[in-house]
């Protein structure tokens, strides 16, 4: 299938406090990014659970992007050292279910950070879209829908 | 201890004396040097002040002999040349758009690996023990202002030398000796340099003035670790004696010519006699005579 | 559920690229949206009734507004919502303006990703549940971290309407470094005279309990509820029975050993000593790493004068918890400065200067010290090296400022005004003396400022030479300053008799531990950082924890003092209610599903998460499951995240509901 | 179209706006004194576009490459680079040098390198020497380090000539004689 024309879909899991801000920051000042994103606001990075990203990737999304605080400065004191502790774990996980975990975008962009974060999400979508769609698990959901 | 030479273009005749002494003194300490094949000049100034990539080629033809011979480290006595090779390999290490485009001219390979090292680093990997098992000669007459220049410490972040503005690394090798140090201002002040010829006025100036200082903090002899330091320092002296009358003369010496001194050698064998200033210490000589019987 | 969505213009800020009104259709069809309309301006007071007749009309019980960013107007809808008498928190925000209108051009793409969102909201609100905000209590204690100016101010503003404060001092007296200085500019009065009146103040205060000699060991809890434990070292001298005599001190043998840091090691002091004659509180303290009797048991010389017996070498450090509502962190700075031995000093660089080298090569405080009455030299010029009266001064501005590669790339701001003052105060006393400044340019904005600046040159004649100088070395008995006149463009050769570097304001070297204990953010330079540059400028993001003086950034007295001042209002702010009300986002636990395994427990940050048994009627432990305290749960959902069994639930993004909110994707 | 701050900038590896003109480049200078502007006002003259003025200048080529400057300044401007570079463009440029002497004997340099792979000492000089017509300059050197045999007679060729030819060659810097 060809790239050029290909629009990925990517969401992401981000924390109220750093990142949700800092996109507000993109905003406010005007910066442009890739539209292919579609942002799902948590409390904290330390609330997402591996579970959500399987979800989104079964949901049809063919990247997804994880962003919180920095290291250090989170809101809750500790919840993204929390969450970046279980990442190490997930890649595995991924790779076992069959997710390049190229698909998979880990940042830490923080309420100050506007031009970062678009840096993040436009390096992200050409990322992916060089990688192409995700079918696997469309196909695995079609064969559902055949085989009743 | 097998290290690589570089001897550089002054080695070969206006500080042949350097050279001679280096040889002598390294042989004392049976610890050889051997020279670079075929080596060619490093560009000196005039290459860098002209073309940029004139002189990293230059140099770089030198880096890639000396990786060719397979030395793992290389002593380049002239400040000079020390300073230019390592500089180009530096540049070259941290682009490798600079590094593709030099092996192209030079059209060969470098690795960039070899460790380009100075008179000061070559003493200091002897060894203080070794060098005092090896000395003969009292030089506590000696108050010695050691003259580092530009080139040997400058710029601090390639070169690493001690300390930028303050270093002390040959004053610890001279105290070693035996000589004693003294504390003064214009260690690493310029003395013109390449400018001896073309603008020798200049040259005269600036010298006059570290020697003066040297001499105003107690200094009867000033050591060097450059050619062109030394042609600055001493040949230079005559033109101040011209131009400022009451000049009076201050023998300057390389590094390794002090060491030899320290050794038993004497002004003939270690070429001090080529120097403009004469040099002659007669409890010295006497000394040594002394131990030789 | 009935669900009303309202997709707001923003005037053109949201229309222009996207098609608010197709938004609004699509919106439409969703599924319980019943009522779906565009309006320009949603925020305005008619916006707001169209929200609530709406509400009335359809009997809506769940809205989406699709508007600017949730951090702008959340609480204007959620209250419009309220006020129809519908629960706040079934009202959710879909951000059209931050996170499509303002970063995107094309109106097709913009306009399909706006009903994107609006349908995660959709999603999200139908499994919204109604919440009240919880309400916790606030303890009206502040805890003030420094005793410089920024932290008495602070400490007495607070003090004075009426609520408890903790000061905590780590030096054995409060008063900073405004104590050391000799006059202060712009208007040249003594700095002792104005300062110690408040110290004294602090000390007799009835509110304020003044810890000197102590520091915070750590911080728990939250905004309004924190714990903090405070480590008070040992004096060995009993404050209660100490008089402040200060015979100790005379006859404390140790003279020539300690240097006195108050006087910027131009002096030296007893190994029992106060820092500086109107020390507060003036109670002496024993550095053990000189003393006698710590080294070796000989000498108790001070015991034995001691007339109150007040000196117990045996006295341990102890740990004290106090409980406060606020804390304010005032930790001021430190002069970047080369000991006297470069080797040990911190910092490197400026050998060009001679700095650490030559005696009569100083640092701005040790001017300061110089010329102050109660210093070293009560308040003559005399150089350290042989106490002459120098009669040439070279004062060199941004020694280690405004400088990436020796010391630090930002400006320290306070160091053009306190040349100006040197160079004046020397002039003062020393008629026939010359002062010459080098300079790069001078920042003298502030009330009477630039004025100052002017005197010092116009009427005072000190030579103000605009280049860095390169190099400082001495020949025979001055100090040769080698400059560039940049105006001029000439070279500048001054044989001085001593030099004043005015070196950077850095932050103090345990800033960045200190701001790991409270657990506020500070920059690469270890400066505390604010949340707000421009609108809220002494809050840390840490609820509660407020920032006053030079902690924050280079600042001179009355920018300490107004930010202290601003700090302490917003503490009172803050005391200004008996509870404090929070956000019902906080974790739940079913404890059916509970399997007690309490890994929640190892990851939350606050402690927020208890055991509770459960028992049958007989009351038999059956088994022990988490519950979660809702005064102390800040609701991050790390523990949702990592409950094995699924039984803790963050409300407000339950799985359910963030599921719901992918699920809705495309 | 690249100006010659791209260029210099190209060659140094480092933005000529970086300088902020403290001075204190110039306020350690050993040969400021007999220059016709201070180094910082090269860089000035760059950053203003005034690039005649920085060309033509003599303190471009009397600055001796001690590297004073750049190991002092406050913003890691490695200036010695920056004057090699402005040097290097006004040769190819084709500037009238004001400093002859130094440019004539930096050319009879390398041309003793292009035809002997090192330099020897009395071509040089007689290079330079005619180069500059000033034969009775250094006659009070020159004699006694001839005497001492300090200055050969007859060059030293190196074997590898040729690659040095072809150094030469490659980086363009054809004309030194």
């Amino acid at each position: 299938m060809d790239n050029n024309n290909f629009e990925p879909k990517i969401i992401a899991f981000v924390c109220n406090w750093c990142t949700y801000t800092g996109a507000d920051l993109a905003g406010t000042s005007r910066l442009k990014y890739q539209p292919n994103i579609r942002m799902i606001k948590l409390p904290c990075t330390g609330r997402i659970d591996p579970v959500f990203i399987i979800k989104a990737f079964e949901k049809g999304a063919d990247g997804v992007l994880v962003s919180g605080c920095h290291p250090g400065d989170c809101h809750y004191n500790a919840g993204n050292f929390h969450a970046r502790r279980r990442w190490i774990m997930f890649h595995k996980l991924l790779d076992y279910l069959g997710i390049d975990d190229n698909r998979l975008h880990f940042s830490w962009v923080s309420a100050s950070e506007g031009k970062k974060f678009v840096d993040v999400v436009d390096g992200f979508v050409n990322k992916v879209k060089a990688k192409g769609p995700f079918i696997r698990y469309a196909e695995i959901n079609k064969e559902f829908v055949i085989n009743g | 201890m097998q290290i690589g030479y570089y001897p550089g273009c002054s080695q070969t005749g206006t500080a042949k004396e350097y050279d001679k002494s280096l040889r002598l003194v390294m042989n004392k300490l049976s610890a050889g040097i051997l020279e670079l094949n075929d080596w060619s000049c490093c560009g000196a100034t005039s290459a860098h002040v002209t073309s940029h990539r004139l002189s990293l080629a230059l140099s770089g033809r030198n880096l890639a002999l000396a990786e060719k011979q397979g030395f793992k480290e290389m002593l380049a006595p002239c400040a000079a040349c020390y300073n230019r090779l390592l500089i180009s390999q530096h540049e070259l290490n941290n682009s490798p758009k600079v590094k593709a485009d030099i092996e192209e001219i030079v059209d060969c390979k470098i690795k960039g690996d070899t460790e380009i090292i100075n008179i000061i680093q070559l003493f200091q990997k002897i060894g203080k023990e070794k060098i005092s098992e090896n000395i003969k000669n009292d030089l506590s007459i000696l108050k010695a202002a050691c003259y580092y220049g530009c080139l040997l410490v400058r710029p601090h972040d390639i070169t690493h030398f001690d300390d930028a503005e303050e270093p002390v690394s040959m004053e610890e090798l001279v105290k070693t000796v035996g000589a004693e140090t003294v504390n003064w201002n214009f260690k690493t002040e310029c003395c013109g340099a390449a400018h001896s010829v073309a603008r020798k006025e200049i040259v005269v100036n600036l010298s006059k003035k570290i020697i003066e200082d040297a001499r105003t903090h107690g200094a009867n002899v000033i050591i060097v670790a450059c050619p062109m330091c030394h042609t600055n320092l001493d040949m230079r002296q005559r033109a101040m004696k011209r131009e400022y009358k009451d000049h009076s003369e201050m023998p300057v010496l390389y590094l390794p010519e002090l060491i030899g001194l320290a050794m038993g050698f004497d002004n003939k064998q270690l070429g001090i006699d080529l120097h403009t200033v004469k040099f002659k210490f007669p409890e010295l000589v006497k000394k040594s005579e002394e131990i030789t019987v | 559920m009935k669900i009303g969505v309202f997709i707001c213009h923003c005037g053109e800020n949201i229309g222009r690229t996207v098609d608010c009104a197709r938004v609004a259709k699509a919106a439409a069809f969703f599924t319980n949206v019943v009522y779906s309309v565009d309006n320009k301006y949603m925020c305005s007071d008619p916006g707001q009734n169209i929200i609530k007749q709406a509400v009335k009309d359809y009997k809506l019980d769940g809205v989406v507004v699709g508007s600017c960013s949730p951090h702008m107007h959340e609480k204007t809808f959620r209250k419009a919502v309220s006020d129809a008498g519908v629960n706040p928190f079934l009202c959710e925000i879909a951000n059209l303006r931050e996170h499509v209108s303002w970063v995107h051009e094309d109106k097709e793409v913009a306009t399909g990703k706006a009903i994107d969102l609006v349908r995660f909201a959709v999603e999200k609100v139908k499994r919204n549940s109604p919440l009240t905000t919880i309400k916790v209590p606030v303890t009206k204690r502040t805890l003030v971290i420094g005793g410089g100016i920024s932290g008495i101010q602070a400490a007495l503003d607070v003090a004075n309407a009426g609520y408890e404060v903790v000061l905590v001092e780590k030096e054995p007296s409060i008063g900073g470094h405004m104590s050391q200085l000799s006059e202060t500019f712009p208007t040249l009065d003594c700095s002792q005279c104005i300062l110690t009146p408040r110290m004294v103040e602090v000390y007799q205060h009835p509110k304020i309990k003044l810890m000197t000699y102590a520091e915070v060991e750590s911080v728990e809890g939250f905004i309004g509820n924190f714990k903090v434990t405070i480590k008070q070292k040992a004096r060995y001298v009993d404050a209660d029975k100490c008089s402040g005599c200060g015979t100790c001190m005379q006859k404390c043998p140790i003279k020539k050993k300690a240097f006195s840091e108050f006087d910027e090691k131009l002096a030296f002091r007893s190994a029992i000593y106060v820092p500086f004659p109107q020390a507060v509180p003036n109670i002496p303290v024993i550095d053990t790493s000189v003393c006698t009797y710590f080294k070796n048991g000989k000498c108790s010389m001070c015991q034995k004068v001691c007339d109150r017996e007040a000196i117990f070498f045996d006295q341990k450090d102890e740990l004290i918890t106090e409980d406060v509502g606020a804390i304010i962190v005032a930790t001021g700075y430190k002069l970047y400065t080369i000991d006297k031995k470069p080797e040990e000093s911190e910092i490197k660089g400026y050998g060009e200067y001679g700095y650490g080298k030559y005696k009569d090569v100083i640092d701005g405080l040790q001017f300061e010290r110089i010329a102050s009455a109660s210093g070293p030299t009560s308040g003559e010029f005399k150089r350290p090296s042989d106490g002459k009266e120098p009669k040439k001064i070279v004062f060199i501005q941004c020694v280690g400022s405004r400088d990436e590669s020796k010391g630090f790339s930002y400006c320290s701001k306070i160091c053009c005004m306190y040349t100006a003052k040197h160079a004046m105060l020397y002039k003062h006393k020393v008629h026939d003396g010359e002062a010459y400044v080098f300079y790069m340019d001078i920042r003298a904005g502030g009330k009477m400022y630039e004025e100052f600046v002017r005197r010092a040159i116009e009427e005072d004649g000190v030579k103000y030479i605009r280049g860095r100088v390169s190099r400082i070395y001495e020949q025979n008995g001055k100090y040769i300053v080698k400059g560039e006149d940049t105006l001029a463009g000439v070279p500048v050769e001054i044989d001085a008799d001593m030099v004043v570097l005015a070196t950077a304001m850095v932050a103090q070297p345990e800033a960045s531990k200190l701001a790991q204990t409270i657990g506020i953010p500070y920059d690469k330079y270890g400066y505390f950082v604010e949340v707000h540059p421009k609108l809220r400028p002494v809050e840390s993001s840490s609820g509660g924890i407020f920032l006053a003086g030079a902690c924050h950034s280079p600042r001179d007295i009355p920018e300490c003092v107004s930010m202290a001042s601003a700090a302490a209002a917003k503490a009172m702010v803050l005391f200004g209610s008996d509870m404090l009300e929070r956000e019902p986002t906080v974790a739940k636990v079913n404890e059916l599903l509970c399997a007690g395994c309490f890994y929640c427990r190892k990851v939350c940050a606050y402690n927020a998460i208890e055991i509770k048994d459960i028992r049958d009627r007989s009351g038999n432990l059956i088994k022990q499951v988490a519950y979660v305290n809702d005064g102390l749960c800040q609701g991050c959902g790390t523990c949702n995240a990592t409950c094995p069994s699924k039984s803790v639930e963050l409300i407000g993004y339950t799985d359910e509901q963030i599921f719901a909110e992918i699920s809705a994707l495309y | 179209m690249q100006t010659i701050e791209d260029e210099i900038a190209e060659i140094t590896g480092q933005n000529p706006s970086k300088c902020y003109q403290c001075g204190k480049c110039s306020a350690g200078c050993p040969i400021r004194e007999y220059m016709e502007q201070a180094p910082n006002v090269i860089v000035r003259y760059i950053q203003l576009g005034l690039f005649d003025k920085a060309l033509a200048s003599s303190t471009i080529w009397l600055c001796a490459g001690c590297l004073t400057c750049s190991t002092r300044c406050p913003q890691n401007f490695d200036l010695a680079k920056f004057m090699d570079s402005v040097r290097e463009i006004a040769l190819r440029n084709g500037v009238k040098v004001k400093e002859r002497a130094l440019l004539k004997f930096h050319k009879a340099f390398l041309s003793q390198i292009k035809n002997h792979g090192r330099t020897y000492e009395l071509g040089l000089v007689r290079d330079y020497k005619l180069a500059t017509g000033d034969l009775f300059s250094d006659v009070d050197a020159a004699p006694d380090m001839f005497l001492k045999g300090k200055i050969g007679i007859f060059p030293h060729n190196i074997k590898g000539k040729d690659s040095i030819k072809r150094i030469f060659e490659k980086t363009g810097v054809k004309k030194c004689k």
